[in-house]
């Protein structure tokens, strides 16, 4: 295989942000026909690479070259004229229009918007990736994974000669991924250089062309096409990003048995829908101390609702019992005190207050208690001392504990949850999506944690798209469908075959 | 503007941390000055354009403003309901509240202290009577903030137009009440009847100075040691940067808008009372200060600080005070004087821009 | 022993530009300094907030007396006098006397116009006055109220129209001629007006409607005199001459009488008059001008009438 | 009493005072649909009521006048574009502090050019649309008015057609919504709220030369009353949509004739009372059907690009 020239290639890129390198002299080239793969840990900075090549951001020093020529990249438009699109990490949809609306920003403002052109488009080119995006639904009614085939869609639909995904397969189904995966290889035949962003090794040896790695703002290896070699890659990536060529405990290890016993019982809990959320009807389960109940579904099927319920941010009628005491009729703070935990996926606009400290968002569910805060005056030295503590604890990569949450990365933020709600006295965790977005390795330390709250006693729902996160960590797995509970299955050998049949309603 | 903080948060110990604060303060001092002076500058060409000496204009203004005591004391008197309402506005802006109703509540609390201020007198010890009409005054701005409380806090209908509704509202009402019910009997004019100068709030020494001033301070310190330092400061703030997470860290989002709105109002109605108490002893019909649209600007302007705002409170006095007398003696219309609060505002935004900016270049 | 006076000074709430209250309150005020010969400080534009600092300064600054010429100055004012000893006069007030310390001068013009109201019903072809305010401060109450019975006195079938543009709509302008456009179109040619800024929204109804008989409508203003800027609608003006109340009040306090009695402006002295256009015939002048020596010799006495809702009972036409 | 010509008079009234609200309100609802909180709009109105009535006055014509007030409105528009939108400062500091400012400067050009004059404008002349003007009562309150009225009525539709039938309609509500998503689209954030808000300079700038060249005839200092933040209310009221701002600015226009009629008709209500109904109305509004006003979620917030 012959190396074609670059169309793109950063040379020598530094970035900073106040209080961290984000990147240092990095080299990159994307060559047409290529899928470069980018790899790296939470923070290593691929998503600030990606903010200076869709122009976003400016480099503080270094060039990029377009077909050999220098360019400065001033704005996104100019990124987009110059033929580079992308799909960002966060959704950047407007939510009060419409998917067709969407698509149709950025043509001239004196144009009559052709909505109904744009429908009909959008509509061949998600069938033809097996995607089902309505046009004309809001952007904001639709689940996470809708908004990111939408905006997958956008940038297809749009054209170019680079693509930048980053992170964009973090909110699909296995078949949505391996569509996406077939779509990227196509689309590299035809020409186009690709950038992609992923936790996934597994989606970086398979989609991928050639990958480079991240580590801390430098880029710590490149792997060309003629050495991407399946399992034996793998290790190499590992190697590189964390000095060794497994990242933490192998995911396979079987979950200790599950102690007799109900530790927490849901009886008939439903709640009438809202905003384009469905309504749950008559959710029952329950779960022994120690079980792991994984609750598959595609997104948008309730499991939000499921989980707010259950956390008592939203009213539901049902009960909600845990170690036989009845929290029905608590709120979110007499269910926390009574042990029931809850991580929402939702880190930046519900999990963090963006604008405040590290240390606060690790206290954002004690306010007012000891010892952070006594006869309602706050105790920042405490504070502090408990933020330092658990950023240690949690490998959170921060300035400082006084910086904002809102600036580190995605990851990064994931990780100041756990640290919040991972504190002793749990007796029942919900998660919800606990390792979208984590690094691998990080993603390996959270599914070890979710073991060892399980050893210790503690009963765990795990709500998530990602199955084979639910197969490998799960004792029993329900699916969610319609805002109903379609079935619960034993997490055997049969398990994938059954849970793909509840998806898709058909009963296993 | 900013110094009380990066001085308390600088860490440090012993001659650095001093050295550190010195140099904060002298920064500080500065950032406030060169663009005052910038902006005096702009507002001296205006004055020149239309023929009149600045020079001789700022130096009524600082020597009256500032300078002289007797003006002094009025910069001071003036401060007092500025400094209430400001404090009223940090609470409901850092909860991410735009209670911009600040004018109907403040003549509610007027009205009510000078309703019953006059009735009381003679009726129960004088500090009693200072008391309990205060304690009306913002008992009843906050009952005026009740509808719109309830409306955002359960129906989630936008505070803005409901606080300003209310507000054309409340004037309109404190007005008719004037006119019909609280009504001097005595005189020809519309008014409520008026408070002895004597009864009113206590001065300060022997100055003109009304223990207002000493009213507002607390507060506004108060204030802002609530929300900066204390449990429910901070859940009223985590209400305003989010919404959302306020839910999902299980605060009682509705209770506590409830809450910002009551004490946000009670400030304002306090001021004011406060102002009625301690100044005018009694209001007239269709007096309407407008207090909200300059202390607004100078509390974003103080970001929210309690500390900051305090400081601008007192420039913005000292220009009304002073700028009273200097376009009197000039022969300027007094309006000149909104022209230059305007310049002011303007020119210290900008500069708080190109600070904020060179910091973070720094950073 | 006679108390010097050097220095007056006069306090208004607004610019003395108005061709009104308080341009006549300064002017008079000017007259009165160089009449008595004492210097005269002027603070205008001073607003209906808190004019304590103001008073206070100028008390230091030697004034002899102060003259808070808007009764939104009436409780400041006399605190200030106790408090610096410096003598005030304060309007609207009569109770508040004090000798050597607090005198009142209540100016009315009622007098005045109740003439210009027989002058009204004597002219107007559509038999219909109007009477527009900006607000209703006793003043002006007053002066509306004798207005209307000025013309019953004439002919009680002339139909008298109230308008209020809003509690305190003085400056404005256009609601000022919106709602004179209105009182025009109810019928009214002849419309006795009083506001401040907005009392020029009202001149330029009156200059750019017809009258619904197609004639012209006329003008009638107060306190000031607008012929300067009249384009040839200006009827009249009851306008009052404040100079012979200032200067007593400098002569009493030179005579160590001030603050023993309330001064007063009327008809008497022509400290209230009513101004001479080309628009009034000389027959009517005479006739009115008749009426007015009845009102001086106290064989017609006009009743002040401050409050209003009072004021709008008079309105209330009399089913003829 | 209440004759046919009153009538007409009384809703002739209710429309020309109406116009500068209806003005201030499509104006302010541009900006606040690309996310400013345009609270300057008070300065670009009373900007334009002085320039708009100077110009008339000394050109004699009309049409100049309100070209003079446009372009007052769009420079104190341009003054908030920069600070606001291209600086990101504070939009609140800065409207407060133009609307200030520029009340005290036309107040003292009034002074210093006005104030012994009083110069005022002849009538200005009606266009009455054949046919619909004979209608009884109906034909002389709403189609015998300058032509600039029926111009403001028809930006209605205009606005309407804008934000529903152009890109430049969903731009504005990205650059309101999610300015970020629609600076990746390419589209310059930026560039389309500088536009939003000299539109609104536009809009406010001639409903201030409206108001003081039509709707008083003459420019007296603080003439504008306030219309600017009933604007403000407008726009909020109406939730983006043109033909809201026009209903509630006949809404207040037809409470100040009620006020009139009230009183010709002999009606014996304080005037403060009757002062309350508009807003009384809009808050029994507001407690009836008032849920979840939805605001643009970027207002007020400046955009930057890049920030997190
Ligand atoms: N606008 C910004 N302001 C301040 N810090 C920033 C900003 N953007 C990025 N950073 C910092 O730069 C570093 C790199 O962030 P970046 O988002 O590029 O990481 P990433 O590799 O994409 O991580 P993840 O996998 O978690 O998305 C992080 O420490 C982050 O906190
Ligand atoms: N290290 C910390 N530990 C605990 N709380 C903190 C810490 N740093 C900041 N905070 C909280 O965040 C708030 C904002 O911090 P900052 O120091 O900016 O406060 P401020 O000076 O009162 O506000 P402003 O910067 O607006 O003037 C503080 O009041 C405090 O409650
Ligand atoms: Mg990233
Ligand atoms: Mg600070």
């Amino acid at each position: 295989m012959t190396t074609t020239a670059p169309i793109l290639a950063l040379k020598g890129i530094t970035k900073r942000f106040p209080g961290v390198l984000a990147n240092d002299r990095i080299d990159l080239a994307l060559r047409p026909g290529e899928v470069h793969v980018l790899l790296g840990e939470n923070g290593a900075g691929k998503s600030t690479i990606v903010a200076m090549l869709s122009g976003l951001i400016q480099p503080d020093s270094g060039r990029i070259e377009i077909e050999g020529r220098p360019v400065t990249i001033r704005s996104p438009r100019h990124a987009l004229s110059l033929g580079i699109g992308t799909v960002f990490q966060h959704s950047m949809l407007v939510p009060s229009l419409t998917v067709a609306e969407n698509l149709l920003l950025g043509a001239p403002w004196w144009r009559r918007p052709a909505r109904r052109e744009m429908a009909a488009r959008l509509g061949e080119i998600a069938a033809g990736l097996g995607m089902a995006v309505r046009p004309e639904m809001r952007a904001g009614d639709l689940s996470l994974g809708e908004q990111q085939q939408a905006e997958i869609l956008r940038a297809l639909v749009r054209g170019g000669r680079v693509l930048i995904l980053d992170e964009s397969t973090s909110m699909l189904t296995p078949d949505g991924i391996a569509e996406l995966g077939a779509l990227m290889r196509r689309m590299a035949g035809q020409g186009l250089a690709i950038l992609f962003i992923t936790h996934k090794l597994g989606e970086a040896v398979s989609f991928g062309d050639r990958i480079s790695v991240l580590k801390l703002g430098r880029k710590v290896g490149e792997i060309p096409p003629e050495r991407i070699r399946g399992e034996e890659t793998v290790g190499e990536v590992l190697e590189m990003m964390f000095g060794a060529r497994t990242a933490g405990a192998a995911d396979t290890a079987p979950p200790a048995p599950p102690r007799p016993g109900r530790r927490l019982v849901v009886e008939g809990l439903s709640l009438p829908a809202r905003d384009g959320a469905p309504a749950l009807e008559g959710i029952s389960f329950d779960v022994a101390p120690g079980e792991i109940l994984g609750i598959a579904g595609i997104d948008g099927n309730g499991q939000r609702e499921l989980a707010e319920a259950l956390a008592g941010q939203r009213r539901a009628g049902g009960r909600v019992l845990v170690d036989g005491r009845d929290l029905s009729a608590q709120g979110v703070g007499g269910r926390r005190r009574a042990g029931l935990r809850y991580l929402t996926d939702d880190r930046l606009g519900e999990g963090t207050v963006g604008a405040f400290p590290v240390s606060l968002n690790l206290v954002l569910k004690e306010v007012g208690a000891p010892p952070f805060w006594r006869a309602g005056l706050e105790r920042r030295a405490v504070i502090d001392a408990h933020a330092r503590d658990r950023v240690r604890a949690f490998d959170v990569r921060t300035p400082g504990v006084a910086t904002p949450v809102g600036r580190l990365s995605g990851g990064n933020i994931q990780k100041v949850i756990l640290a919040r709600e991972l504190v002793p006295g749990a007796r029942v965790v919900v998660f919800s999506k606990p390792t979208y977005g984590l690094d691998l390795a990080n993603a390996r330390a959270t599914h070890q944690r979710i073991r060892d709250l399980a050893a210790q006693g503690i009963a765990v729902v795990l709500i998530s798209t990602d199955l084979e996160e639910l197969l490998a960590l799960s004792h029993r797995i329900a699916v969610m469908s319609g805002g109903r509970i379609a079935g619960i299955v034993a997490n055997d050998a049969e398990a994938r075959a059954r849970i793909g049949r509840l998806m898709v309603g058909v009963a296993a | 503007m900013n110094t009380d903080a990066r001085a308390d948060g600088a860490g440090a110990t012993g001659q650095g941390a001093v050295a550190a604060a010195a140099l904060g303060a002298l920064r500080a001092g500065l950032m406030a000055a060169v663009p005052i002076l910038l902006a005096l500058l702009l507002a001296g060409l205006l004055l020149m354009a239309f023929g009149k000496d600045p020079l001789a204009y700022y130096g009524y203004v600082v020597r009256r403003g500032l300078l002289s005591p007797s003006g002094l004391e009025q910069t001071l008197t003036r401060m007092a309901p500025l400094l209430l309402i400001a404090a009223g506005l940090i609470v409901a802006f850092r909860a991410g509240i735009w209670n911009l109703g600040i004018d109907g509540q403040f003549m509610l609390g007027a009205l009510a202290a000078a309703a019953s201020g006059p009735a009381l007198s003679g009726v129960i010890p004088g500090w009693a009577v200072l008391t309990v009409a205060a304690g009306l005054g913002a008992l009843a701005a906050m009952a005026w903030s009740v509808l719109p409380a309830l409306l955002r806090a359960f129906q989630g209908v936008n505070e803005i137009i409901t606080t300003l509704m209310m507000s054309f509202l409340g004037l309109s009402l404190a007005n008719a009440l004037v006119k019909l019910v609280f009504r001097d009997p005595a005189t020809t004019v519309p008014q409520t009847r008026t408070l002895p100068v004597d009864e009113r709030l206590p001065r300060l020494f022997e100055t003109t100075v009304s223990s207002g001033l000493v009213i507002g301070l607390v507060a506004v310190v108060a204030v802002h040691l609530m929300m900066t330092r204390t449990a429910f400061g901070l859940r009223l703030r985590i209400v305003g940067a989010g919404p959302r997470a306020a839910v999902h860290a299980g605060l009682d989002l509705p209770w506590l808008t409830v809450a910002v709105f009551a004490l946000s109002a009670a400030l304002a109605g306090l001021a004011g009372a406060v102002d009625v108490l301690g100044v005018y002893g009694n209001i007239r019909a269709d007096w309407n200060p407008g207090f909200g649209l300059v202390v607004i600007p100078v509390v974003f302007l103080a970001r929210l600080n309690g500390f900051a705002a305090i400081g601008f409170v007192f420039l913005f006095s000292m220009l009304s005070i002073g700028g009273e007398s200097a376009a009197r003696r000039l022969g300027v219309p007094t309006v000149f004087t909104l022209v230059l609060v305007a310049i002011v505002l303007i020119v210290l935004a900008v500069a708080e821009w190109l600070d904020q900016r060179a910091r973070a270049r720094r950073a | 022993l006679a108390a010097e006076v050097k220095a007056i000074a006069i306090l208004t709430p607004e610019e003395g530009t108005d061709y009104g209250w308080n341009q006549q309150g300064i002017e008079a005020a000017r007259k009165a300094g160089e009449i008595t010969g004492v210097e005269v400080m002027v603070a205008q534009g001073l607003g209906y907030g808190d004019v304590r600092p103001t008073l206070r300064e100028l008390a230091e600054e030697g004034a002899d007396l102060m003259i808070a010429h808007a009764s939104g100055y009436n409780t400041a004012a006399p605190e200030i006098a106790r408090e610096t000893k410096v003598p005030v006069a304060i309007v609207d007030t009569p109770e508040a006397l004090t000798p050597g310390l607090i005198a009142d001068y209540t100016l009315s013009g009622h007098e005045g116009a109740y003439l210009a109201g027989v002058m009204a019903a004597k002219m107007t072809r559509t038999g219909k006055v109007g009477i527009v305010v900006s607000g209703e401060p006793p003043s002006w109450n007053s002066q509306s109220a004798a207005f209307a019975l000025g013309v019953r006195s004439v002919n009680d079938k002339v139909e008298v129209i109230y308008a209020v543009i809003g509690p305190a709509a003085y400056s404005d302008a256009a609601g000022g001629k919106r709602v004179t456009e209105s009182v025009i179109a109810a019928g009214a040619d002849i419309i006795f007006g009083q506001g401040n800024g907005s009392s020029f929204g009202m001149l330029q109804a009156v200059e750019t409607r017809k009258a619904v008989d197609g004639g012209k409508v006329l003008f009638i203003d107060v306190i000031g005199d607008k012929t300067p800027i009249d384009k040839g609608h200006l009827l009249t003006s009851v306008v009052w001459d404040i100079t012979p109340v200032y200067v007593a009040m400098i002569e009493d306090l030179r005579a160590d009488r001030f603050g023993t009695r309330s001064y007063a402006i009327g008809l008497k002295d022509d400290s209230v008059r009513l101004l001479k256009t080309p628009q009034v015939p000389d027959d009517v002048w005479a006739e009115v001008m008749a009426v007015r020596e009845k009102i001086v010799s106290g064989e017609i006495e006009v009743p002040a009438i401050f409050d209003a809702t009072e004021v709008r009972k008079l309105m209330t036409r009399v089913e003829g | 009493m209440l004759t046919e010509a009153f009538l007409a008079a009384l809703l002739y009234g209710a429309v020309t005072a109406a116009v500068p609200l209806l003005l201030a309100g499509l104006g302010e609802q541009m900006s606040e649909k690309a996310g400013v909180l345009n609270i300057g709009i008070e300065g670009m109105m009373i900007a334009g009521a002085f320039a708009g009535f100077f110009v008339a006055y000394h050109s004699g014509s009309l049409w100049a006048g309100f070209g003079g007030g446009i372009l007052a409105g769009m420079a104190v528009a341009l003054v908030m574009a920069l600070l606001c939108v291209g600086l990101g400062l504070n939009q609140i500091v800065i409207g407060i502090g133009l609307t200030l400012g520029f009340e005290g400067l036309t107040a003292l050009m009034h002074h210093f050019l006005f104030s012994r004059t009083y110069p005022r404008l002849p009538a200005a002349e009606a266009l009455a649309i054949p046919l619909l003007d004979r209608i009884p009562v109906l034909g002389g309150a709403l189609f015998n008015h300058p032509p600039v009225v029926y111009l403001a009525v028809l930006a209605v539709p205009g606005m309407a057609f804008l934000y529903r039938r152009t890109q430049l309609g969903l731009n504005l509500q990205a650059a309101g919504d999610r300015p970020a998503a629609l600076d990746v689209a390419g589209v310059d954030v930026t560039a389309t709220r500088f536009a939003a808000v000299l539109t609104t300079g536009a809009f406010a700038g001639l409903g201030g030369a409206y108001l003081a060249c039509v709707g008083a005839g003459i420019f007296v200092p603080f003439v504008t009353n306030g219309a600017g933040f009933m604007g403000i209310v407008l726009a909020m009221l109406a939730r983006g949509r043109p033909v809201w701002v026009l209903a509630g600015a006949m809404l207040f226009g037809i409470c100040l004739a009620l006020t009139t009629a009230a009183q010709v008709a002999g009606v014996n209500l304080p005037t403060d009372v009757i002062q309350m109904l508009p807003f009384l109305a809009v808050m029994v509004m507001l407690v009836l059907f008032g849920r979840r006003a939805s605001l643009p979620a970027a207002l007020g917030i400046p955009y930057e690009r890049g920030a997190r």
